[in-house]
């Protein structure tokens, strides 16, 4: 059913569709409408049944989900930020148990400073932590992923992070088309856990393993998380027939001819295809690749989607300070020997606005692109503060003075 | 592509004001996105919320820069907001004020509604979110007033909904009547 | 392993292929170490045994325990001064095990129920002559029956029993209770000659395959105190004897009793039941050095008799008699003072020990006498080939428990010498000491105290004066034993164990260490309350 | 105390077993089909009384509630010995997840089992003391306050055992560790009343808590048994000595805790929402130095020289527990005092 509703609600929906036995939550901007949503259903029994816990940190929360995903329960959670990082430990844990958890993160920058606002640095910290990473475009694609992340999960004993921007895509109200129960449920068959705690036949999870088997595990991990790439496009052409829409793991937009293609992940996406039909229109040929399977990394599909283009700008929502990009090393390697650009936009909040996309793709084309750009970058400020730190060569929190000066001050 | 801007203060409604309008546009079957300002803002605190509305699917995620409307939900922010920042030259301005629009120093298209009043009277509490709505409806006709109404009556209780069903419905007709008779004027 | 993921999900119990017994270097053992109690038992009992029976309420099977040592249960339930109680383990603990009281309950139930014992050995043909039918001689006769052999007895005495019933006042051993437990053994099929006084004994050994001598040490010591006219002074062995044959002496209203052993205490104790009024017994040390056990001194001190400590007699005349006090010198020897006191006294009871008359053996090649006793060697044959001797008379201590024993181990050695084989020798278990044993698992626990007649009504009459235990006092006090040195099944090993390397056999059966598995912590052998586990060193492989 | 003396018996209520009691009153461990959750093969050092102490809880919870039980261990000593690949020493359904989670991995467990309706299997979560007072602490404190149906059960062997005996919040004063050194003036760890955990949880009011030792097996039994027939949150700290950590014989791990027990340095009790319901008295009272002279992390105490400042600095500690909480029976039969 199509309705004009706040994404984390229709995330909420989709979650309580996929039927979740337990949900351990602790809250964090952006996340907290979500499990407000699903407590709310909980205890109202719309989705039973189900155990809601409030968990005392988000360590706490992937922990439980751990429990309850080892003891044969649907397992989901959902969390942001500083609270993905607090989960760090345990995530790659539930990935090495191989332990379907499904966890929305509703994407936010990391402090220090401090901020709320969104960008893709939590879950990029966690690229490697044996998670499947889907990111979501839309509302529409984060309800349709989290229905796909679960079939996707438990038919390959993986964890699964879905990644949807954090105010732009949880707090935004628009039209979302929801599966039905009964389509849901055609789709997902109930949970049959690959191991489970159980007293008919017991077993030891979580063994300790040294040198002689630990490679064979990890390569092990890593050939099933390749599987995940197989077995993405049957479930979603499954998924396409209960919902007319297909998922990819990757997605370009009028790349067909285009020599500039600009790589991007999540909400952003939307912003871009607008300013590149806006350049399409002014008879530039650029096109846009999304991104939504970046864990596994969609290899062929990208180096395929990029077969044409003589210009690579990966437009990317995190920065991996020292070296720049993220995403980009990763599409590098997918595409070799094309010139790669890394735009760095958008962290901490900052709206990534088509004027500037705009600017930048004209730059672009134009081979005027730094190799690494920082986009809508205040210069004055930083040449400031650096020109300052070059002076008196302290140590201390750069941030400060830069509020300072943004606030007028100006040392 | 109507864009509208809605300021208020924490714990006005801003954003349900921004969502009620989306849900009106799409009850009418058109694409709409509402979406807040994202920002850690306190009760009180100065806010705002946008809200696209859209014969095609929307896609673009930047914050509104330049508004068609904007409805200023607490007169006092004037003193200390550019509410009208990015207004396009022809935009609407809808205004919760009891007075006279013109002490207010608003373009000359500004419409103000006491919509504090009237949901004071209705609902009880000074809620004007729902009011503003009607006005909106009546001023710039994007919305129809009954999309409106159902959009209240699909978000809160049934009487709750009717009072305030009841304050958007006069502040509609007050507007509607101010804009016919500046239309004759 | 299926679909499960490798390495990281494993199938339980798996670490059974682990075996950890590779790491011991010590190994704990089950042993049955050697308890106190049966270490000090004379008649060789081994009390852990049958009370671990009795524990389980196995009451004849712990009887049968005793009897396949001890014929007279019943009667060493009473008279024994049970040096087994204080060799316990548990006297460390809080009080020793009653244990004669409990052989007593066992003695006596066996008596009540009507149990028996049979031989199941073949005949062998051979006929032994046991000469007395005290302690020691009755002994022998049962256990050479149980052997095979026939057996005679001689005995001079009107009924058999010897110092049993000569010797010990009915109000310490029944007479019902000694019948019963002499006819049983007779029942054997024992031959008893009464009123047979054996005078020649090379004459009657004629036709025996082998004798045995226990005629005992039936003659009271007298010692030369010099008395005047009109003293009238007897011999506690021949007062008693008279007592039991039931035509007491007349003793007058005062009787002063001289010596401190048992013997002293039973003829005061009698004198008192036959009418006199003062019982005065004169010592010549200490309290804490007296011969008699404790529990007859305090029995006799509950009964009124009183006690002249560091006295000797020095004279008796008429109805005085003098006494010197003495004084203990450095080494304990007591030392006259020079200080006297006149005592009146009606008689003079002497209890100053027993001899042996031993002109029966004298005459024969071979045999060897030494001092007051005959010389044996360890199987107790005498010099003469095919005699052996035993009992009071080879110099042991004159009790009727070591009585029993010699009674015993003389059968054992007339049956080795009649099969031509020597005895076998199993070398003694090590000893289980106090030490050994974890006390924390026992309960706190003290000794049952034995219901005992008012001392008023036990003056008077001959009746029992220790009462018996009942079925649960009886059981209350064997499950006090601690089971030194040997497992009594409390499955503490079997707990203890963090590798479970210890299997449990069953009820009876005890357990079974699983060397596969065990490391040698050793836990086990410091968890047993007994002591009944050792740890050894591993031994170094080739 | 759950466990019911049987006096009249050689051996009654200490010992494991005994062939003269009826054998329901016997303990769990006596029994030859008991359920060795904990089975053979494992690699904990020689006397290990965690080893001891895991078999002990878990045999007695499978007893409670008839086989139907999960297990969720936190990393430590435990963890590592019991299932180094390729091997495991579990009879459980168990599981592994990280040092600091295993009170929330429990509750996750418990949260999957009410929610399909399974009510009648039962979770224990169980660590090691750092696994529990230290960096577990948050995850446990959680399912306390949440009242989780979980039991969670702390094997205290007072440091971090596993990685080579460092100090954690259950190291009792006085105790030398590889990180409270003893140098120069420095005697091992500081003086502080250290993470009384029994006594946290006590203050979360939840169901039960309860401490024990691997030195009574019965109280420990029936402390399990009662556990299991509560629902919510309990939490049991069962003193578990450590050969290595300790200086122990590896035979004395027993006595050791036992000494803890009758010193007064090691309280054992039982509390229900929040109230001491019951004590375990001591029995056989003994100084603390007798306690402290069989471990060599004490040795500093008593080699050159006597510090009989510090020795009497614990005493003081043991006779705030015995105050605190009435270790001392106050009997009309007097009982004789005998080292055990």
């Amino acid at each position: 059913m199509r309705s004009q509703i706040e994404g984390s609600r229709a995330v909420a929906e989709a979650v309580a569709l996929c039927r979740p036995q337990v949900i351990p939550a602790y809250p964090i901007s952006p996340q907290t409408h979500i499990v407000e949503a699903l407590s709310e259903r909980v205890a109202s029994g719309a989705l039973h049944p189900c155990v809601f816990i409030n968990a005392e940190s988000e360590f706490g929360a992937m922990s439980l989900a751990i429990g309850a995903c080892a003891t044969g329960g649907r397992s989901y959670t959902a969390t942001a930020s500083q609270g993905l990082l607090f989960m760090a430990e345990a995530l790659y844990n539930a990935a090495g148990l191989g332990l379907p958890i499904v966890m929305t993160v509703a994407n936010r920058a990391i402090g220090a400073p401090i901020n709320i606002w969104n960008d893709h640095s939590d879950a990029m910290s966690q690229r490697d932590s044996g998670w499947v990473q889907l990111y979501a475009e839309s509302n529409q694609e984060a309800v349709d992923l989290h229905v796909l992340a679960f079939r996707l999960a438990e038919e390959l004993s993986l964890p699964v992070m879905v990644c949807m921007d954090g105010f732009v895509l949880t707090h935004a109200v628009e039209p979302v088309d929801l599966p039905d129960q009964a389509g849901v449920d055609a789709f997902l068959p109930p949970f049959r856990p690959r191991q489970v705690l159980d007293p008919v036949a017991p077993v030891s999870i979580g063994a300790m393993v040294g040198p002689e088997a630990f490679t064979e595990v990890r390569y092990l991990a890593h050939v099933r998380q390749l599987e995940v790439l197989d077995r993405l496009p049957d479930l979603a052409g499954e998924l396409a027939a209960l919902t007319g829409r297909r998922i990819s793991a990757v997605t370009p937009y009028r790349c067909d001819d285009a020599d500039t293609v600009v790589v991007a992940l999540g909400s952003v996406l939307g912003t871009l295809k607008d300013t590149v039909d806006e350049l399409r229109d002014e008879g530039l040929p650029v096109g846009v690749v999304g991104v939504t399977a970046f864990r596994p990394f969609p290899v062929r599909a990208v180096a395929a989607a990029l077969a044409g283009a003589r210009r690579v700008v990966v437009l990317e929502r995190a920065l991996a300070a020292g070296v720049g990009g993220i995403v980009t090393a990763d599409v590098r390697a997918a595409r070799p020997g094309v010139a790669c650009r890394t735009v760095v936009a958008g962290l901490g909040g900052r709206p990534v606005t088509r004027a500037s996309l705009r600017a930048m793709l004209l730059d672009a084309v134009a081979d005027r692109l730094e190799p690494l750009t920082f986009l809508d970058l205040n210069r004055e400020v930083v040449d400031r503060e650096l020109a300052r730190a070059a002076a008196t060569r302290r140590s201390g929190p750069a941030a400060e003075n830069i509020l300072h000066d943004l606030a007028g001050g100006g040392r | 592509m109507f864009a509208v801007r809605i300021h208020g203060r924490g714990g006005q409604g801003v954003v349900t004001a921004a969502e009620l309008l989306s849900v009106a546009a799409f009850t009418e079957g058109r694409h709409a996105q509402a979406f807040p300002s994202f920002g850690s803002e306190r009760t009180g605190a100065p806010v705002v919320a946008f809200c696209r509305i859209d014969t095609r699917p929307i896609r673009t995620r930047e914050p509104i820069a330049i508004a068609d409307c904007v409805i200023v939900q607490d007169p006092t922010l004037l003193r200390h907001v550019d509410v009208l920042a990015g207004l396009r030259p022809a935009g609407s301005v809808l205004v919760n004020w009891a007075g006279p629009v013109d002490q207010l120093e608003l373009p000359p298209g500004a419409v103000a509604v006491a919509a504090t009043q009237l949901a004071l009277r209705h609902v009880g509490r000074p809620v004007p979110n729902a009011a503003l709505l009607g006005g909106f409806a009546a001023l710039t006709g994007q919305v129809r007033l009954e999309s409106v109404l159902d959009a209240i009556r699909g978000r809160f209780p049934a009487s709750l909904a009717a009072a305030n069903v009841a304050a958007a419905q006069e502040a509609y007709d007050l507007v509607r009547a101010e804009c016919e008779e500046r239309q004759d004027a | 392993m299926t679909d499960k993921p490798f390495a990281i999900t494993l199938d339980i119990g798996s670490s059974l292929a682990n075996h950890t017994g590779s790491w011991r270097v010590e190994r704990p053992v089950y042993v049955n170490r050697r308890p106190p109690c049966a270490d000090a038992c004379p008649a060789g009992e081994d009390p852990l045994r049958w009370l671990y029976q009795a524990e389980e309420r196995g009451y004849e099977a712990a009887w049968r325990e005793i009897m396949a040592v001890n014929p007279f249960p019943a009667v060493i339930g009473r008279v024994c001064y049970h040096p087994c109680e204080s060799a316990c383990n548990r006297g460390q603990l809080d009080e020793a095990v009653g244990i004669n009281a409990v052989e007593r309950f066992l003695g006596d139930e066996a008596i009540r129920q009507g149990w028996t014992v049979t031989s199941s050995a073949l005949p062998t043909g051979r006929h032994v002559l046991v000469i007395g039918a005290g302690p020691a001689g009755l002994s022998a006769a049962y256990h050479l029956r149980l052997l095979g052999h026939d057996v005679t007895v001689r005995d001079g005495g009107d009924q058999p029993g010897g110092m049993m019933r000569y010797g010990i006042p009915a109000y310490r051993l029944p007479r019902d209770v000694l019948d019963t437990e002499i006819a049983r053994i007779v029942s054997l099929g024992v031959r008893l000659e009464r009123q047979h006084t054996v005078s020649d004994l090379r004459a009657e050994a004629a036709g025996f395959d082998a004798v045995f001598v226990a005629v005992g040490a039936q003659l009271g010591r007298r010692i030369d105190i010099p008395a005047g006219d009109g003293a009238r002074v007897l011999d506690a062995v021949t007062m008693l004897h008279d007592v039991a044959d039931g035509q007491p002496p007349l003793l007058g209203r005062r009787v002063v009793v001289y010596g401190g052993g048992n013997t002293a205490m039973d003829a005061a104790r009698s004198a008192r039941r036959i009418g006199a009024t003062d019982a005065l017994v004169v010592y010549r040390r200490t309290r804490d050095r007296m011969p008699a056990h404790e529990v007859d001194l305090t029995q006799a001190l509950d009964e009124g008799i009183t006690v002249h400590w560091l006295s000797t007699l020095t004279r008796i005349d008429g109805d005085r008699v003098r006494v010197e006090r003495m004084r203990l010198d450095d080494t304990g020897f007591p030392q006259p003072t020079g200080e006297y006191e006149d005592l009146s006294a009606d008689a003079v009871v002497l209890a100053v020990g027993q001899e042996a008359d031993l002109s029966l053996l004298a005459a024969l090649d071979g045999v060897e006498l030494d001092g007051g006793n005959v010389r044996v060697g360890p199987d107790l044959m005498t010099g003469q080939p095919g005699i052996f001797a035993g009992g009071d008379i080879v110099g042991a201590e004159q009790t009727v428990t070591n009585a029993i024993g010699q009674g015993r181990r003389a059968a054992q050695a007339i049956d080795a010498y009649l099969a031509g084989s020597p005895a076998p020798a199993t070398p003694p278990a090590a000893p289980a000491t106090f030490e050994r044993l974890n006390t924390w698992y026992y309960c706190d626990a003290p000794a049952t105290v034995a219901p005992r007649l008012a001392a008023a009504r036990r003056v008077s009459t001959f009746d029992e004066v220790v009462g018996g235990l009942d079925e649960s006092t009886a059981l209350f006090e064997a499950r006090r034993c601690l089971s030194c040195g040997n497992c009594f099944e409390c499955d503490n090993c079997y707990g203890v164990c963090p590798d479970n390397a210890i299997r449990k056999l069953g009820p009876g059966l005890g357990f079974e260490i699983d060397y596969d598995y065990c490391k040698g912590c050793g836990l086990c052998a410091a968890e047993c309350p007994a002591g009944a586990i050792d740890l050894v060193p591993e031994q170094a492989r080739q | 105390m759950n466990g019911q003396r049987t006096f009249f018996y050689q051996v009654g209520t200490f010992a494991v077993g005994n062939r003269l009691l009826d054998p329901a009153m016997r303990a769990g461990q006596a029994d030859p089909d008991r359920a060795n959750a904990l089975t053979s093969g494992h690699r904990a050092c020689q006397g290990c009384g965690e080893a001891l102490g895991a078999r002990y809880v878990l045999d007695a919870a499978m007893r409670a509630t008839g086989g139907k039980l999960v297990v969720v261990n936190a990393t430590g000593c435990l963890e590592v010995f019991s299932t180094p690949y390729p091997e495991t020493s579990w009879r459980v359904p168990w599981l592994h997840s990280l040092f600091g989670n295993a009170p929330a991995v429990a509750a996750g467990a418990a949260a999957t089992l009410r929610a399909q309706g399974r009510d009648d299997v039962r979770v224990i979560g169980q660590g090691g003391d750092g696994g529990t007072v230290d960096i577990g602490f948050g995850c446990l404190s959680g399912m306390f306050e949440r009242n989780d149906d979980v039991l969670f059960v702390c094997y205290d062997n007072e440091a971090y055992m596993n990685t080579g005996v460092q100090r954690s919040g259950a190291t009792p004063p006085a105790a030398r560790t590889a990180t409270t050194p003893v140098v120069g003036d420095r005697s091992g760890n500081r003086f502080g009343q250290g993470k009384d955990l029994p006594v946290i949880a006590m203050a979360h009011r939840i169901p039960y808590v309860a401490t024990a030792t691997v030195a009574d097996l019965r109280d420990l039994e029936a402390k399990v048994a009662h556990a299991m027939s509560l629902h919510g949150a309990r939490y049991l700290h069962v003193l578990v000595p450590c050969p290595l950590g300790w200086g122990t014989a590896s035979g004395d791990t027993v006595r050791v805790a036992r000494l803890a027990v009758e010193s007064g340095l090691f309280p054992v009790f039982e509390a229900e929402h929040g109230e001491v319901t019951a004590v375990r008295p001591i029995r056989r009272r003994v100084p603390v130095a007798d306690y402290l002279r069989l471990q060599t992390r004490y040795r500093h105490l008593f080699t050159p020289t006597r510090c009989d400042d510090v020795l009497d600095a614990i005493g003081a500690v043991a006779e705030d527990n015995i105050r605190r909480y009435g270790l001392i029976e106050h009997r009309d039969v007097e009982h004789r005092e005998v080292s055990p």
